[in-house]
């Protein structure tokens, strides 16, 4: 059973509370959680090791998003998400060394090196972007074409709290509402923007209830098994009735906005503090599956180590991958589709 | 057999929608209103609100929609209602559609047309007359295409429409009512006109013209008056593809001539023209030069509704002989 | 007493229906509104008679608005619009010969003949805009100044419709919310925007409601006094409680969306006939008036008839003045404030 | 006295914000977090949040509030945390900010600032690199800065905001941290920079090399280079304002080296140096040119992330010397 206070609705049903998840799907959840953190906190050694440049967007806090959406719907279902999408990327199968391989830019990154944090692709994955909002409006295209060619799928489009009040969210919300397309609307509210908390950058911090006249859900999204059992319910209500829904997952996240942000001028470390403390999605799920008696604490370590190690393996294969060699070749694949590309690139000057 | 470009436009839309399932037409007032410049006319009754689709008035939201649903596989026609409006949608066609294949590493093409009428139409003031060729030109990742006539326009939609990176389509208003000769061979249903290839509407070996769009026409007209009124051969170049840009062409017809004035209806600056003159400088064609290049554009001024002085903010063929007199040395 | 069925509120009170307004008034609303169509009449035909060219976009059938919030607000208050201006600039005080002479691009245009039909300005009013649904944040900006400067005035930020799904009115509630700007967001909601019904492009045609945290008003747009009261209303709302607020004023526009448009595709005769028939606003205050014995018939008829002579007066003005010097001089004024204008400006050639 | 150019930023702001109480500065993160990049550093503890305001991201609609607001008479600083994101925002630019004094026949004007970092930063991909210099530099009704010293910045900020014509300025995220020298003269507080003058960085007699922003520095680097492995003596022109562009200058300096390369980090297509190249050849410069004009700029593609691609997408002083020794033909 879901807690009770896992969500709130608007001119929907909440959820029913009763979840069946077998044991190994909790295990399951618990390792992909441990994975996705380990994932983050590799990058971040890294980024600090002067081994990852730029932009770089941490998810930890947040790991019960990515991991209880992957754990609910089909690999046919579509995710779009913003540059924070280190977590999803792996959920969706793309492989740890292509995740950091990305992040240190080398050729066995998901993207060849080119893209970088920001920007991850894989199966029925469409991304990191880097433009705040911009990824809503294409998500409802994703899901536009799942109902033009008859599928039995949805798409997750997922925002921040900071980029709900771009105007093309709404634009998107308007098409879908009109032209009946499943395109699930997910806005991630973990408080802040940059450093702009929900209420200085939102007139209504309500994120579920903004599509107005779109059926809406608050979800706890510190809570995994919550949101695996939101995002069910929510495709099959999208699907049934060919309408887009808004879902806010509530969670926080723990470090800075981006690498080059220490995340504490903004806030306080206690508030930082206590939702480690009391509602860390980790630990939450750990508690569950020992009180249910699936797993006990010497067993989740010992998970937990193997995990770890999987991680830590991938991610020395992935320092130890090559650099893209830096030819004109490798400079100007990519442009263009291959086969279709203009005769004639142009570099620095005309003598490169 | 003669066409206007607007029913070119409308038959190659019809005829590559019915060759793709994934091709549909997306814009303001293309369906029930038949188009608000009747270019879509019909083809909501011949194909259905699933395929042809009237969208609210929100630019952004739906490039972006389309863009999305070219990530997916289908292949969207997304049309401005003038390439104007674009400029609210702009993020999307540079940011989303013609940069995510690179940042992907080659994963994730975007198999997209965005079209509609471009530039300066008659009238209209400063809002309504923003030529984007410049600016959509300069984007690596974009092809962007300039038809002329009602072949350029025919063949240009099926191959931007049948190929897997995105094309910006910059349509004429003007133009769209303008009747022209269709060749057999341009009637086959797989007729395409090849990026980046110019054309050589009239030969020539005295002096150069490449005409963009509309000012094909304006050329056209130049090189009669240069012809009758001076015994002068100009050679007119359709310019046609603005990315990739046909240097080779032009460069060789220079050789030639030894003589280039180009003729285009965006801004001056950062324009055309300049590319041109910039490419033909590096090209070997340069030391051919016997002249300046001369750039033959919009005034460097937000269009005036009124009509004098939006005549004297465009090109005409007096101001194109007037140039091309002066890269001869006619006094 | 306005009409019982004139309001319909969201999130605050119906203003009360109690009206006063002198005799003064009701005749001076009265010439207005024939002022304005006889105005936009004008315009029709000399677009037919080829003088105008381009685009043109008139206001026949919504006149009650334009007359009925400029007889409720001061000169200081600020409006600002799209295209559909004529009527509007005339009330905030721009001569009938000045914008006719902008139709025919002439030198005593308001704008000197250089923005035509849809770009006219005036004291206290921002035009004329082209672009649909940019001149939302710019009122918002307007409005955002009156509060910086401390002014007790209201900006009304129109669009129609249509314009009403654009994300930028969306974004501009967002801020004007947050930020206690006293604009007065203010739909014309005539019931299509080009050739598209409110139906088919909005998914909730409510649109008073559709600042879903601001408080709004539907208010019968073809009933001039209850538009006049509307606005007081509002305006007065707006500053006591430093809010913005969404107003609508539900209308119709008997022609077509512009000259191209013969506006009979999309709806039926019968439609149109109907409106005209039963809600034009002048005929309704011309009722009024008799109703409650102000002016008998024929004395609305020579009210008409001066109305008519002095607006036909100013449009053979308009047309006996001269156009604008196509020179160089008369080209590229304008482009910069006199004064700081760059040494050079480039003409088709540089032989020009 | 020496200055960062963002702490020469930040001064001119504070300065022009007490002279004149109409001016605030609004954007994202300008106000608590004290700027993305620091620039406002300071400024709301000065003047409190009724004058620096943080905006929500929503970047069409705040450059639409703050235009609005300059209808009105206020004089906004607008920032974009990266130019990037002004392609959302770019049609209240174009079409609200720059052309309504002209749509209005000289009726309303706008005095307003728009500014922030433009431009590739470093490692930040395609989505957040892109220069903007040919778009807004083809725009009349706008001005466009390009500051690449401290004394630049703060000689432009205070020009921008006390012009009544909407200004562009495009700062360069790796410049602010860097350390200039600060003239006497520059430290007052009426410091402006004229519009539409371009700077002689260092005088050389051999050739020009023009560059734009950041480019300067690379193109100050090369005629070191040059000077002593060639012994070479480049003339270093500091572009300064891309609209107007002060073609007198390089044409006049160009009459003196016969030879050009042009520096910058925009694409080349329709780019800075296109357009350079185009007035010269059109400027009585032509005649003294040596050789052809050379491009040196951003090469064709979207920004890479991976470092050494990166490298290969930027000009740096060897690329520049290249293109130097070609135009002076040594081998
Ligand atoms: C259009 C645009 N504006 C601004 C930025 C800079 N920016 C990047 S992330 C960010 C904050 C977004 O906050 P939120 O949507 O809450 O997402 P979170 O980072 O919290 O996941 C900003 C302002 C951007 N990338 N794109
Ligand atoms: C951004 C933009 N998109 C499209 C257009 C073309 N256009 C002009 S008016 C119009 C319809 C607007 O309808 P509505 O907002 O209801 O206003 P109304 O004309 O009914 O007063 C359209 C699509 C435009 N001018 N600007
Ligand atoms: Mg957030
Ligand atoms: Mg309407």
């Amino acid at each position: 059973r879901v807690h009770d206070d896992a969500y709130e609705a608007y001119k929907m049903d909440v959820p029913s509370l009763d979840l069946e998840v077998t044991k190994n799907e909790l295990l399951k959840m618990y390792q992909d959680m441990v994975a996705v953190r380990r994932l983050e906190l590799a990058a971040d050694g890294l980024y600090k090791a002067k081994k990852i440049r730029g932009f770089c967007h941490l998810s930890v806090g947040q790991e019960a998003v990515a991991v209880g959406m992957e754990n609910a719907i089909e690999p046919e279902d579509k995710i779009i998400t913003s540059y924070r999408c280190h977590g999803l990327a792996y959920m969706r199968g793309v492989a740890v060394r292509a995740i950091i391989g990305e992040l240190l830019g080398r050729e066995v990154g998901v993207s060849k090196g080119k893209g970088g944090s920001m920007h991850m692709f894989g199966p029925n994955f469409y991304g990191g972007n880097g433009i705040v909002g911009a990824q809503v409006p294409l998500g409802a295209g994703l899901a536009f074409a799942q109902k033009y060619m008859n599928k039995p799928n949805v798409t997750f489009a997922m925002y921040g709290d900071g980029a709900a009040n771009q105007g093309q969210v709404f634009e998107a919300f308007n098409m879908a509402k009109l032209w009946g397309i499943p395109a699930i609307f997910t806005c991630e509210n973990n408080k802040y923007g940059m450093g702009t908390s929900a209420e200085r950058s939102s007139a209504m911090t309500e994120y579920y209830k903004r599509g107005q006249y779109i059926p809406g859900l608050r979800v706890n999204g510190m809570d995994v098994l919550a949101v695996k059992r939101a995002c069910k319910y929510l495709k099959d209500f999208a699907l049934k009735n060919q309408t887009p829904l808004v879902v806010e997952f509530v969670t926080y996240r723990y470090g800075g906005h981006s690498m080059s942000d220490p995340g504490t001028t903004y806030r306080t470390r206690e508030e930082i503090q206590k939702v480690r403390a009391t509602k860390d999605p980790i630990e939450g799920l750990k508690r569950q599956i020992m009180e249910w008696g699936v797993a006990n604490a010497n067993e989740l370590k010992s998970l937990e180590k193997k995990v770890r190690a999987f991680v830590d393996d991938e991610v020395a294969a992935a320092e130890a991958s090559p650099f893209p060699e830096a030819t004109r070749a490798n400079l100007f694949a990519d442009i263009y589709a291959k086969g279709t590309e203009p005769k004639y690139f142009r570099a620095r000057t005309e003598l490169e | 057999k003669e066409l206007t470009v607007r029913d070119a436009l409308n038959g190659a839309m019809e005829e590559e929608m019915k060759r793709d399932e994934k091709v549909f037409l997306l814009g303001e007032e293309v369906a029930q209103y038949n188009g608000a410049y009747k270019v879509s006319r019909g083809l909501l009754d011949k194909f259905g609100p699933k395929r042809v689709i009237d969208s609210p008035i929100t630019e952004m939201g739906f490039a972006g929609l389309c863009t999305g649903a070219a990530f997916a596989g289908l292949r969207p026609i997304c049309e401005f209602m003038t390439f104007n409006f674009s400029m609210q949608a702009i993020d999307h066609i540079i940011n989303s559609a013609a940069r995510t294949l690179y940042m992907s590493g080659g994963i994730q093409n975007c198999p997209i047309v965005f079209r509609g009428p471009n530039g300066p139409a008659a009238a209209v003031a400063a809002q309504h007359s923003h030529h984007f060729g410049p600016w959509y030109g300069s984007v690596p990742g974009l092809k962007v295409l300039s038809p002329y006539s009602a072949e350029d326009a025919r063949g240009m939609i099926k191959a931007a429409v049948r190929d897997p990176n995105p094309v910006v389509i910059l349509e004429n208003e003007i133009l769209y009512g303008q009747t022209f000769p269709v060749s057999e061979e341009a009637q086959s249903e797989d007729f395409v006109i090849p990026f980046g290839v110019a054309k050589i509407e009239r030969p020539g070996k005295d002096i150069t013209l490449v005409g963009e769009s509309i000012s094909v026409g304006t050329s056209l007209q130049a090189a009669d008056i240069l012809k009758s009124k001076y015994g002068v051969e100009a050679e007119v170049i359709n310019l046609r593809s603005i990315r990739p840009l046909d240097i080779d062409t032009i460069a060789a017809s220079v050789k030639k001539t030894n003589r280039l004035v180009t003729v285009d209806q965006a801004y001056s600056s950062f324009g055309i023209g300049s590319e041109i003159c910039a490419q033909i400088v590096e090209s070997s064609a340069f030391d051919y030069l016997d002249a300046p290049v001369e750039r033959v554009t919009m005034a460097d001024v937000p269009m005036p509704y009124n009509q004098s002085l939006e005549n004297m903010s465009l090109p005409n063929a007096d101001v194109v002989v007037a140039a091309a007199k002066k890269a001869l040395y006619i006094n």
